[in-house]
């Protein structure tokens, strides 16, 4: 695999940042999308845009067309049984949403456990806040040990009868952390509970199958796997989604409607109530494309080898901290806490140097209190990164370091 | 952003105070708090501050996390505004403002001093919120019931 | 106006369909988008893509700049107070669905009454019977007279000082009616209720204000006014949208989080959980801003003369019945009922000769029983059509006539 | 789309059908009845059958409303299995939906006469289902329990 002819495929890359060839390291937050995701768009608004369903017209049959393809390109990405068990949501926020108010309101009640991590990022915690005041049931928390996986002894004790969902993200967004979603899913299940894998820095990172996983829900996020902004997906499987109750109410959700009630389509129309994003389903089946043609093995393995460097030439800056797993496979990111400078002043540092990181609690503030950090700086990689670019990051935060020391 | 114009935001004497803050630490109760963060970023600074029968500062003390624009700054804040009235603090906020956001000139550039060196921020609009949250903090202690 | 100029800034309308040039009269449905909405967005993703919020590097503070300018021109193109009261959604249902939960939750309990009307789509219908269902309140609908406006004697009556929440639409999407917004909200203001408007219709196509209107919630779809799929706005006014909690959970609409309990932000954050359609606000920015360009009082006198010539042609097909008002302002498109063919054959029929329609409900089931019809034909314009396209669809429509009679 | 491929999709036989509809009402139970209906489009048909003691058609009607195509398959459906078995009324539906499927040659295309002439609808999938809707009803029935 040429990597570096990989960047090529994304314009946004052929850059200069305040003087300096742009390298960006904030995949994590979102991707870069390339040129055949942009072409997609372009070629659905120039040729075949029109509002999807009911269609009789050529334009409205071919919108029809490319969305409901885009939902089997989903269903295959994700091994799926059936396209029916793929919603389209804006992202991983919406689909949990999704899961804790449909699913929640019609499973969950008081003395009923929600089981999630200590390491959930904010959109992964706060729906399942909301949903455990509104049905009265506890959210309980798996630790995270100090190097940065979960405390699974812990999980053993936690997990009782009284669980009705686990909740737990595949990859830690702060952490890199890469957790035994399969082992954990199968506990859970052999327990009766339900269980949510959020997918959304794993998928696009690492081949995904929800068969092998054996999750009963999954959630990504169009936009972190070179996908436009605005579409995302909720898998759920189907002997779970035809039990749930619809949350958004509206046109394309019904069967019949009389002024006073109405009846609801199957899954997965019951849970897409309104006009969708077109375009973005279609732009997200362009990025499967785009990325199954590389490889999510050739990806995955690319991914790893980024973290590794990272790891080696980041951890030899003095005063610098990696959090989360030093061995072993690992999400390609890394997060760091600098005893120079504030994640904010390296992060702008970098800024100068045309290098692109995010600094803060990255929306896991609990998980920066376990670790005691106010926020951590994190380089996050892609297929278009490259080793030479995680070199000069070195460079930069060697100087960094040397100034504000 | 040219490497000098980030020289020009962190200057050494911003550096110092970010590194060795002046004033760091509480005024034991009774005296005027106000705590001021940026959820955004995550900085967070803690303004006390004892007032005289004339409404000047008697003292000010402030703790806190963060960047080392919001830090220094604050740091910065503390030795200026010790001594002065309120509505001489007030002024200088209003001044300071003009100076880091590069809206004006300030009315009294001669009080402010070395905080006109944070002047570097106006090329970093995203740090505004940085240099001003000592100063949040301090309009808030000041309007604080005390305690 | 040159409006035969308009139609060169539209790619889509540049082609032929089953050899026929293409005629595009679906536009209530979903608008076609002009070049600068496409290259904006080819724009966003070539030079500016990244996440927004908590933005230090150059990509990321781009890209917050034209998201949040993005929030600016919405507010200025509905002359609300401030852009504070602007929140992106995926569009019109969303934003009824985002009231009747965040709004409905804290304000509708057992004998309050939601008044409506009989002539809305299922995207403000839907979503007021399941809040009914959650909270006890009764759901009551201003009935339709034959001409197809609002039976105003029986909207004195039905309002009450029971009634909470006046929820109605601007323009009929099955019937063109343009109702009294700005009259009808100011009565069930004086009473204490609160008010909705869907201007899913009327956004884009006549000139618009919330001041004027007077409401306190409105809403409407990108992808109806020349922007892309998947953005929305909400607008609210700001001391209702203090007052009302979160409905989505997520990354960015909190303040500070634990593992228990969070605090959140002030609207419009409070209700934009997780990642934005970012490049669809950009996009729906650019829309405004072509529109404007045009203006909107132009728009809507074209409109309405297209209407017009539509009633006119049309209304002399015998066997061919219009729907909705003869005489006086009507939005700008036509739904009718022909004695000598089903809709769905009238459409397949015109799309032979190019010519794009919708036939059937309209996702406004109760209405078609109200004209007892099982569906309708409508024609519906943008300001990209000509009269000289109407003069096409009535010479197609006379031959189905004679074909099918 | 052609209009010849439109004229071939509406040939006359089939528009007759669809305005003076065979077999049209209801009878009165005991009888089988089902239902059907595309609610994406609104189009519905109503089945009655009665079988007799050797499971055969002894009578069938059906009402309905909707576009040309699925009152006028229904029309023709009526005719075809009235008389027939069961089972063949069973072979004759999964040789029609091959027919307007395009999907294959139908095993029997005598027995299907001029429910042939619905093949034009091979050239419009989105109508397939209105091709089927009758059809679908009349499975339903023969499954229904008997009133
Ligand atoms: C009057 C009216 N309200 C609501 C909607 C729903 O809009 P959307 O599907 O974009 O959410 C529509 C569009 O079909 C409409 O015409
Ligand atoms: C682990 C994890 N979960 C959830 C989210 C939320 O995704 P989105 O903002 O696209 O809804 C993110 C992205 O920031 C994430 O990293």
């Amino acid at each position: 695999m040429d990597w570096q002819r990989i960047r090529d495929d994304f314009p946004i890359l052929q850059q200069e940042v305040n003087g300096h060839p742009l390298i960006y390291l904030d995949s994590a937050a979102s991707s870069q999308k390339p040129r055949s995701v942009i072409q997609a768009l372009t070629h659905y608004y120039e040729r075949d845009n029109a509002n999807v369903h009911r269609a009789l017209h050529a334009l409205s049959m071919r919108a029809t067309d490319g969305f409901e393809a885009a939902r089997r390109t989903v269903a295959r990405f994700l091994s799926a049984a059936s396209e029916n068990e793929i919603i389209f949501t804006r992202g991983t926020t919406e689909g949990v949403n999704l899961i804790a108010n449909a699913w929640g309101s019609a499973n969950l009640k008081p003395g009923d456990v929600i089981l999630s991590t200590g390491m959930e990022h904010h959109s992964d915690l706060v729906p399942w806040q909301l949903a455990a005041q509104r049905t009265g049931a506890t959210l309980k928390h798996i630790p995270v040990l100090d190097d940065g996986t979960l405390d699974m002894e812990a999980f053993e004790k936690l997990l009782t009868p009284e669980v009705k969902l686990l909740a737990l993200v595949h990859i830690s967004n702060s952490l890199g952390t890469i957790n035994p979603v399969r082992e954990m899913c199968a506990k859970a299940k052999a327990l009766g509970a339900t269980t949510f894998v959020d997918a959304a820095q794993s998928a696009g990172h690492i081949p995904l199958s929800v068969e092998d996983i054996g999750c009963d829900f999954l959630a990504f996020s169009g936009h972190k796997i070179c996908a436009p902004t605005g579409i995302g997906v909720l898998y759920g499987r189907m002997a779970v989604l035809e039990n749930m109750p619809p949350w958004h109410g509206g046109g394309e959700m019904i069967l019949t409607v009389t002024l006073d009630s109405c009846t609801y389509k199957a899954p997965p129309a019951r849970f897409e109530a309104g006009t969708p994003d077109i375009a973005g389903a279609i732009g997200l089946a362009a990025a499967i494309d785009y990325l199954e043609a590389i490889g999510l093995s050739n990806i995955e393995q690319h991914g790893l080898q980024l973290a590794s460097h990272a790891l080696e030439k980041l951890g030899s800056i003095e005063g610098l901290r990696i959090l989360g797993p030093k061995t072993g496979p690992r999400g390609s990111l890394v997060s760091f806490h600098c005893d120079f400078a504030h994640p904010h002043d390296i992060v702008e540092w970098a800024n100068t140097y045309g290098i692109a990181m995010r600094g803060g609690h990255h929306c896991t503030q609990p998980l920066m209190k376990r670790f005691k950090v106010p926020g951590t700086t994190r380089a996050s990689f892609y297929l278009y990164n490259t080793t030479h670019e995680i070199d000069r990051l070195a460079e930069v935060l060697e100087s960094a370091r040397k100034f504000f020391s | 952003m040219s490497p000098e114009e980030l020289r020009d935001l962190y200057q050494s004497v911003i550096l110092d105070h970010s590194r060795k803050p002046r004033n760091h630490g509480e005024i034991p109760p009774p005296c005027l708090h106000a705590h001021g963060d940026n959820p955004s970023c995550g900085d967070e600074i803690d303004v006390w501050v004892k007032l005289d029968d004339q409404n000047h500062i008697a003292d000010i003390k402030f703790t806190g996390q963060g960047c080392a624009i919001s830090q220094a700054s604050a740091s910065m804040m503390t030795v200026k505004v010790k001594g002065q009235s309120t509505a001489a603090a007030a002024a200088m906020r209003e001044d300071f403002r003009r100076v880091v956001m590069g809206d004006g000139k300030p009315q009294d550039e001669d009080a402010l001093g070395e905080l006109t060196l944070l002047e570097g921020v106006q090329k970093f609009p995203q740090r505004v919120k940085c240099a001003m949250l000592g100063w949040r903090a301090l309009e808030q202690a000041l309007e604080a019931p005390a305690r």
